[in-house]
């Protein structure tokens, strides 16, 4: 169990390491959706359920979600070219 | 120094956690970084508050519906996990408001770049 | 497909990439003049200035962004060591020493269930003994959903300029989005049933196993968003659309409101609510957290849905 | 429970109840009821700040029924009900001095949104008043913070968009620092209720127990509180973001919005550190270091700008360097001064941002001095506001800046010798310093104009009406200045 826990908390740190050394953008993405399923899985280790679900949910599932279609957007924009933003 | 190392695990990963997602967010000129880094610091500092509701050797705070004659000594403190819960609600909205003013951004100034944007913004305004 | 293949590699922070992309759109740039915009007496004044003005545009430059990382680093690292430093003297990892004299905690596991009802602590704790921060918490998501509304939404019918990124906005969707892919709408048919099934249980089981609202919903709204990915707009927007969904919104936050404000009131005032907690475990029991949870699950996939979609098209 | 200790949990719970019905509503009607409930609450909190004045003390509301340990809880007083009254007043003659360009320059898409966002800025600017829990107050500071953010983000013209973006990446960094300063303080206490941390954190400080674990957590909300009410070194996200969006929104950030975190920040110094444990945490002079920098750079930066809305904007990061400067001082007069300042300065500075958009679109929309002058003869309703907002801003007799700046002088001298003497230093230069850009501003305001000029902008009398309120408050406040003032400092006596 310590052996685990010891095991999960050195992936959350090198992949925090990680996100913030790699040049691609969807990669760091996905290695930040990687620990956040490491993350759920300490909760439970924690014993808070609760938040091992949600955790699961949000981190994992809607903020890299969230991540993937404004990547997705901006690249639609940028082949779109300009297209300024100008309103009133 | 060592001791709090032992000592405290989760503390200290989850303080390690906070300081990278910290740099991150200053050191990154990309957006999409930032945002990384603040979701990052947000979960770390979540680590933090649930490790000190863990105790070792007890239960999740779930009670069996036979037997509802609890005692503190047999649960972990469930009330860091119920702040905790709340937070990570909070944390995803303002993540997502932090997106949708990039796509916007990026729409107008076509970069990620924070420098650039008010590089652009500021020559926007002279015009 | 051709779109893929420099896929988002330009968008890798690296200003390099991003310069020679500004210089192709915009053209050479015309700061290179301004130094002899000013009078220089001498030729070799002149090129010092120049030399001097290369300098700070190039190296100086360069040279403050490393200081300011190096410099950030540091203060990072020294942050965290103190953190790291001051939680040496914090009460132990594990320990059950801090919860001796809490009387708090002794009481949410010794009497909490007496008077929610509720099985599972935490969903008594947040709902109930915490339902202010609650309330808070949900209208946090209702006001980010609002923002993010503010800032992506693109409605239909409106003045030909919005009209013209809506059309282009949807076509990018077209254009990305692997359309009728015959595996994942395999998948969709085996996997949103089951997804959507967990998503109610742990909804109205919050009270007496892990979960709740804002699980509940979180798993509820990623399974409609699978469905969508799957089946594309044309078929959820004949049951959801941004009518149902302000509707929904709205009355379940208000029964939310509505609810939690007459139990602070009827509490602080000391008059009985007249809500029971049924028999413990079952799953009518637990007073108001089973409607609240549903209500709070309500407004999570609503708005979790929501989100996704209007980052995807600014529209439902 | 007396009837009247209902009202903070209906001025909280009635703006949240009604900011989800405003979505739904159409844009003419919830504009109704944007002006309708900062005045139901500005009406309800005068009459609370009357029965607790006449019977003393404060009470709790506990919100539901558990006593106060388990649930969240309201706690309120004199103070907390006075400021209330003040907060829904400016917030009111804020949206109506602002009305017209509002209208104008919110698309109407947006503008029910925007209603929205106002109504749930009115209750969290009661929750943050009213709460005695600390982790409430996280909540609704967050809020707070993204009503702000919209709020710049209404408008979609200029820089809004960057305005925003810096808004919420500081703010944001400032909550998680206020959250893990939080968490840090529940670690060592174990509650979450302002009364009982006190007891807790002064048997730590008794027993001298995790003196650094506390001053860590003290300093993080200290740092988290400032970034969000743009204290000097954390002030850089304020000018972009104050001086682009539609004036009600300005007047409404700089007014009430920086000032709640400010009352947040008093509360948690008396309520739950305590005064006489102030000197323990050692967060007096680094306090000090910051407001006396906050006072001199922000002056500076406004003399050296070159455009009115950005120089009104460097003076609040002044004027919040006055408001924290008597939260240095650490002793009730020192408080109660920070209090009678943080009342003072909104009514002048949303005073100011509202007359100076004005005058701004009274010269052809050019906001540089240059176009400014005779603005004051083009829009004479404005530039009369202007000049009493301004000169209550540098300190005039008559005027409320000038009953405060009195207030924190008096203040000052209760420090030791050496600070006291800095500290009044600091007030007389700095007064000097204001004096500078604002009465050079009230000067090019009535210059011949260096060309003529064409807009001529309609604003209703009600907008008009707003303005000559805003003026009249400051006057009356400094006439009235001593009895205002002893309502504050009886009020302190039952904050903590």
């Amino acid at each position: 169990m310590e052996a685990l826990n010891l095991l999960l908390l050195a992936f959350i740190v090198i992949c925090a390491v990680a996100v913030s050394v790699t040049k691609d953008l969807l990669t760091s993405i996905i290695i930040f959706m990687a620990q956040s399923l490491a993350m759920s899985v300490v909760w439970i280790l924690l014993r808070a359920p609760d938040l091992a679900i949600t955790e699961a949910a949000v981190g994992a599932g809607i903020t890299s979600l969230l991540m993937f279609i404004t990547l997705k957007k901006l690249h639609a924009i940028r082949i779109q070219g300009k297209d300024s933003d100008e309103d009133e | 120094m060592l001791n709090a190392l032992t000592d405290h695990l989760e503390e200290v990963a989850a303080l390690i956690l906070f300081g990278i997602g910290f740099s991150n967010l200053l050191l990154n000129r990309n957006m999409i970084k930032k945002i990384i880094g603040f979701s990052m610091m947000d979960s770390a500092i979540y680590l933090f508050l649930a490790s000190y509701g863990y105790i070792r050797g007890r239960l999740a705070p779930i009670l069996p519906a036979e037997t509802p004659a609890p005692s503190v000594t047999q649960y972990v403190n469930p009330l860091p996990a119920g702040l905790v819960l709340t937070g990570i609600v909070v944390s995803v909205s303002s993540t997502a408001i932090m997106l949708a003013l990039t796509v916007r951004l990026y729409r107008r100034y076509h970069t990620l770049n924070i420098d650039e944007i008010a590089m652009r913004a500021k020559e926007a305004d002279e015009a | 497909m051709k779109m893929n293949d420099d896929r988002i590699r330009w968008l890798a922070d690296g200003s390099e990439s991003l310069d020679s992309e500004m210089l192709r759109e915009y053209g050479q740039p015309e700061a290179e003049e301004a130094p002899d915009a000013f009078e220089m007496p001498h030729p070799r004044e002149r090129r010092y200035y120049h030399l001097l003005h290369t300098w700070t545009h190039r190296r100086g430059e360069r040279l403050m962004n490393r200081m300011y990382s190096v410099a950030v680093v540091l203060i990072c690292v020294a942050i965290c060591a103190l953190l790291i430093a001051t939680t040496a003297d914090m009460p132990r990892f594990g320990d059950a020493a801090p919860l001796e004299d809490d009387n708090l905690s002794e009481f949410y596991v010794e009497e909490g269930y007496r008077h929610t009802g509720a099985a599972n602590i935490v969903t008594g704790i947040i709902l109930d003994f915490r339902g202010f921060d609650t309330l808070g918490e949900s209208h946090v998501l209702f006001i980010a959903l609002c923002t993010v509304l503010m800032l992506l939404y693109l409605p239909k019918k409106s003045d030909p300029k919005t009209m013209r990124e809506w059309l282009e906005s949807e076509a990018d969707d077209r254009r990305f989005e692997p359309h009728a892919d015959l595996i994942l709408q395999q998948g969709a048919v085996l996997l949103v049933p089951l997804v959507l099934v967990f998503g109610v249980y742990i909804l109205l089981n919050g009270h007496l196993s892990p979960g709740g609202g804002f699980s509940g919903g979180t798993v509820l709204g990623a399974g409609l968003i699978l469905y969508l990915l799957a089946y594309g707009f044309r078929k959820t927007e004949r049951f959801f659309n941004f009518r149902t969904y302000r509707r929904l919104t709205t009355s379940a936050l208000l029964f939310y409101a509505l609810s939690k404000g007459y139990i602070f009131f009827t509490g602080a005032n000391g008059i009985s609510n007249g809500v029971g907690t049924g028999r413990f475990g079952a799953i009518l029991s637990g007073g108001l957290l089973l409607p609240l949870s549903v209500a709070v699950g309500l407004v999570v996939a609503c708005t979790m849905y929501v989100l996704y979609t209007l980052f995807r098209k600014g529209d439902l | 429970m007396i009837w009247w200790q209902n009202i903070p949990f209906f001025l909280v719970w009635t703006p949240l109840l009604f900011a989800s019905i405003t979505a739904v509503l159409r844009a003419k009607v919830s504009r109704f009821l944007i002006l309708l409930f900062p005045a139901v609450s500005a009406l309800l909190s005068a009459i609370l700040t009357w029965y607790c004045l006449r019977n003393g003390g404060s009470f709790a509301f506990s919100m539901g029924a558990f006593g106060a340990p388990y649930g969240n809880e309201l706690r309120a007083g004199a103070l907390e009900a006075a400021l209330a009254t003040a907060f829904s007043v400016i917030m009111l003659l804020s949206l109506l001095g602002g009305w017209n360009r509002m209208n104008v320059q919110i698309p109407r898409q947006r503008l029910g949104l925007y209603c929205v966002m106002v109504m749930l800025l009115l209750s969290g600017m009661m929750a943050e008043v009213f709460t005695n829990d600390m982790f409430t107050a996280y909540v609704f500071i967050e809020i707070m913070t993204i009503a702000a953010c919209s709020l710049i983000v209404a408008r979609t013209r200029g820089r809004t968009l960057f305005a925003a973006t810096k808004y919420m990446i500081f703010n944001q960094l400032g909550s998680g620092l206020f959250l893990l300063g939080l968490s840090i303080l529940y670690c060592l206490t174990g509650n979450l209720l302002m009364g009982d941390l006190h007891e807790k954190v002064a048997a730590l400080i008794a027993e001298g127990a995790h003196l650094d674990s506390l001053t860590l957590a003290v300093a993080l909300i200290t740092i988290g509180l400032a970034v969000k009410s743009a204290l000097y070194p954390f002030h850089s996200w304020l000018p972009d973001a104050y001086a682009s969006c539609t004036p009600a929104s300005s007047a409404m950030l700089s007014s009430l919005i920086s000032k709640t975190y400010i009352f947040l920040y008093i509360k948690f110094i008396v309520r739950v550190i305590g005064l006489e444990n102030l000197d323990v945490i050692h967060v007096r002079p680094i306090l000090l270091a910051c407001a006396i920098a906050s006072i001199l750079m922000g002056s500076i930066d406004a003399i050296l700008e070159k455009k009115l809305r950005r120089m009104i904007a460097y003076s609040s990061v002044a004027q919040i360097g006055y408001v924290y400067l008597g939260i240095a001082v650490g002793t009730e007069l020192g408080i109660a001064a920070a209090v009678f300042h943080i009342i003072a300065h909104a009514l002048a500075k949303s005073l100011l941002f509202l007359t100076g958009d004005r005058l701004i679109g009274a010269s052809d929309g050019d906001a540089h001095f240059h176009e400014l002058c005779g603005a004051g003869f083009r829009a004479p309703v404005c530039g009369a506001a202007f000049t009493v907002g301004a000169l209550s801003i540098v300190g005039v007799p008559l005027f409320a800046g000038f009953a405060s700046k009195l207030y924190l002088s008096q203040a000052c001298l209760d420090m030791s010798p050496r600070w006291s003497v800095i500290g009044l230093v600091v007030l007389a230069f700095s007064t000097a310093l204001n004096a500078a850009y604002f009465l050079i501003t009230i000067v090019t305001l009535y210059r011949t104009p260096m060309h003529a000029y064409q807009t001529r902008m309609h604003h209703h009398w009600y907008s008009n009406a707003a303005l000559a309120a805003l003026a009249v408050l400051l006057v009356l406040m400094g006439l009235l200045g001593p009895g205002i003032f002893s309502i504050i400092e009886s009020g302190i006596k039952y904050l903590g």
